[in-house]
């Protein structure tokens, strides 16, 4: 039986792929959000999912104002990377894993859920930063991924609660699935940020804490968040956090959260990061602790560390 | 959820400085948001630019008069005020070779340098950005504990968010 | 305020387009079938709407295996004919209604339905066979028509309740459009009809009738079918009976039914027709009953009745 | 609906000369179906009837062997079973010219007329096609009243359907 040992949340701000491809991930600005993710990246290194599910958005790459499907589910074998308007991101194309995604889908709409598939999809930074952010700059990503593109462009996107629900038809579907899989599930974008109009740059820093405390503890709760109160508090653009619900929903209600870091800013945008994992099951961890070992700090910032107070001080370092 | 009167009412309109790209808003953009994504192919980007005008004119035809002119002179605003979506117009910027901060900073009307300055600040402050109508001037957000005192608090550890 | 006064369902063969299209209508074996509709265009006529919903599935038309969605509501100004292997039917181009279109989007999404929108579709015999059938061949159609294709070519088709839901949600979407509009729902496809495999050629005329007679008295009962059931007992392609459950959760729970007819074979399919009115409302009835005069007899077969058992005799004349 | 498991037993297999086209099949014949789609083109219709196996080894070289065959040979059961899907397929009957009867006549091996004469006799009989196993062969549907006589049947008059 498959299962969904962990979830993880990620900002996907383009400006961080536009780093990495451009080998600035060492300048100061850029370091504070990298070293952010070296310990979740020594933590998936030790989960070694099978399987990632990408919740993301396509950012006018793969869609346009002709076809605006709500949730649209990627069933092919491969996903190439987009042309976002300087040619297609140097990064490993995207291998899907069809026979999963297939069975995910078909549940997935026997449960009412009214999925767009596509076995045709090209994938923007949305899901390739956070990839990255993740699993650094492989040759090959080291597992499949299944994508799953939400829409966030064209008002309304699907509710909180929608979202939430989908999260946890998607699990249903993954535990009914015979080969042995451990799938890792990602929630992209966000944090706060609106990139459109004159409250262009809007950071909501205390919503933004609110809503990973909440997120771990009482997702639920962030399930209410009309779109109109998402939008007023946390930008425009920052409606996109309605994606981590898909994957909060995706786990048991009561997780353990591994790692936070937030910092601001990243280009205009709040970064928010957790790492969230289903608790004991059948007696045995479902996934690996981060290491404490070997991350080095580096000049005057120190890793971000595992308990949230300390991340937490850090943040405070950050912005100050 | 929104309810259907308020939908019809569109409560978002509340919203400072934002043009939520709603249906109406897509409609009335479409041909100009389709003329944004025909800049992804360098072909026409190339074409684009060498005559701005005539590429409108022979390719998108169905663009307003005054969706044309803030095309040509790059209004961003004007652009969303007229139905297109941000992701679709820093498209047209990109083929500028702008970076996305210098559409930022026209759109906020201030200069690159005091855009980057205030994200590296930690961007602009919800307080006073929520409501044109005032009336939500002073809410927070229904998630944010501090604003909202509840038993909980009394744990000890004042929240910080 | 908008509001559905009454829905139609009725089959979409292919071939019934090309007899139109070839003026073959006055061959026996046709004027069968499009005597069935003459009271019909009568009734539509009195009726007056200023809006149809068209509910039908796409044929491999505009949709390839590339993109399957669900639920595609069209939010177009127009819906050209596609092309579907000999030039597009020589019909006039569907005029879409994207205000009302749009409203309806966006009131069902924020109730949790997940569509995809189109601002870019063309049209099949799915669509434009039914508008035949209920309008015969104007120059223009009289009134917009808003395109609602559901997926029944790759399994699963979207559960029959799911369906029905959406009809519901649809119907709460039109009451909460500010101007005064008349909307007929139609609901497309079927009934039982195989068109593939060893088994092609399946009618299952007892199925059928007990549809329609559910389908106007316990539409709740339909919705418990299983896609199962209905492939075995209506046939593979059968399964798009779905669809009619979306006109019929637009309608009040109880309907008028002030039409039907049913006859074997047009092709490879079984024909079902059906018109249901909303029930009087705030003292005035929602909308015409059909004309019972003038309808011509011709030949040896009369103009199929309004009742019920009339309108069986005939059915059984019809098939014998 | 189906259970989980029912959906993994793939349930609709039982029912006899049935390819249900499902997200196996799809997958598996999508350059089947792809193919089948580009004859919507007349310029490839042309190229097709031209030269079948070069418009195949050109233009979708990821076709299986067995997949090629089948559309060579004009196999329409054999392609459902390689994961065409028959709207897809119908496509390339209409490419030859024949009428949809014809790949009806051709998958239930019979002649065209017969299948025509089937037709107007009023179709296939569901008794005796429900089930392979045998398991359903008897069963009627749950909302055919007859086969589950109710109290309202009292009314006198029988229902037919
Ligand atoms: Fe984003
Ligand atoms: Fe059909």
């Amino acid at each position: 039986m498959a299962r969904i040992i962990a979830g993880v949340t990620s900002s996907h701000v383009p400006a961080i792929g536009a780093a990495i491809d451009n080998h600035r991930t060492n300048e100061p600005y850029w370091q504070r959000v990298f070293e952010g993710f070296e310990r979740s990246k020594e933590w998936i290194a030790k989960a070694k999912p099978d399987v990632v599910i990408g919740v993301y958005n396509d950012h006018a790459s793969a869609f346009s104002v002709e076809v605006i499907p709500t949730f649209a589910l990627g069933t092919a074998a491969e996903f190439p990377p987009a042309d976002e308007g300087w040619g297609p991101r140097p990064v490993p194309v995207v291998q899907g894993h069809p026979e999963l995604a297939s069975h995910i889908a078909q549940s997935v709409i026997l449960d009412e859920f009214d999925l767009t598939l596509c076995n045709k999809m090209e994938v923007d930074h949305g899901l390739t930063v956070p990839l990255n952010l993740m699993f650094g700059t492989p040759k090959e990503w080291p597992c499949p991924v299944i994508p799953l593109a939400v829409n966030v462009v064209q008002y309304p996107p699907p509710t909180g609660h929608r979202c939430f629900m989908l999260g946890k038809a998607i699990r249903k579907a993954v535990e009914s699935y015979p080969e042995d899989l451990k799938v890792v599930i990602f929630g992209t974008g966000g944090m706060s940020h609106q990139i459109s109009g004159q409250r262009a740059g809007l950071i909501n820093s205390k919503f933004d804490h609110a809503f990973l405390d909440n997120l771990t503890k009482d997702p639920k709760k962030l399930t209410k968040l009309s779109h109109l109160e998402l939008m007023r508090e946390a930008g425009a653009e920052g409606v996109e956090m309605v994606m981590w619900l898909i994957m909060r929903g995706a786990l048991d209600d009561k997780v353990d959260e591994v790692y936070r870091f937030y910092t601001v800013p990243a280009s205009n945008t709040a970064v928010g990061h957790i790492i969230l994992e289903n608790k004991i099951k059948g007696g045995k961890k479902t996934s690996a602790k981060p290491a404490s070992t070997k991350s080095a700090s580096r000049g005057k910032k120190s890793a971000p560390k595992m308990k949230r107070a300390a991340a937490r001080q850090k943040i405070e370092r950050v912005r100050s | 959820m929104a309810t259907a009167k308020t939908r019809v009412e569109k409560d978002y309109d509340d919203i400072p400085g934002t043009y939520v790209f709603d249906a109406d808003r897509s409609r009335r953009g479409y041909h100009l948001n389709m003329f944004c994504m025909s800049l992804m192919k360098a072909e026409n980007r190339k074409a684009f630019k060498a005559d701005e005008a005539k590429y409108l004119d022979e390719r998108f035809p169905l663009l307003t008069r005054e969706q044309r002119e803030a095309i040509l002179k790059r209004q961003y605003n004007r652009m969303l005020e007229l139905g297109g979506n941000i992701y679709f117009t820093a498209k047209l910027g990109a083929t500028d070779g702008h970076p996305f901060q210098h559409l930022a900073a026209v759109m906020t009307g201030s200069t690159q340098q005091d855009y980057a300055d205030l994200m590296l600040r930690g961007g602009r402050p919800v307080d006073g950005n929520r409501s044109r109508s005032g009336k939500y001037a002073r809410a927070a957000s229904s998630i944010v504990k501090d604003s909202k005192p509840k038993q909980k608090a009394s744990k000890g550890k004042k929240r910080r968010g």
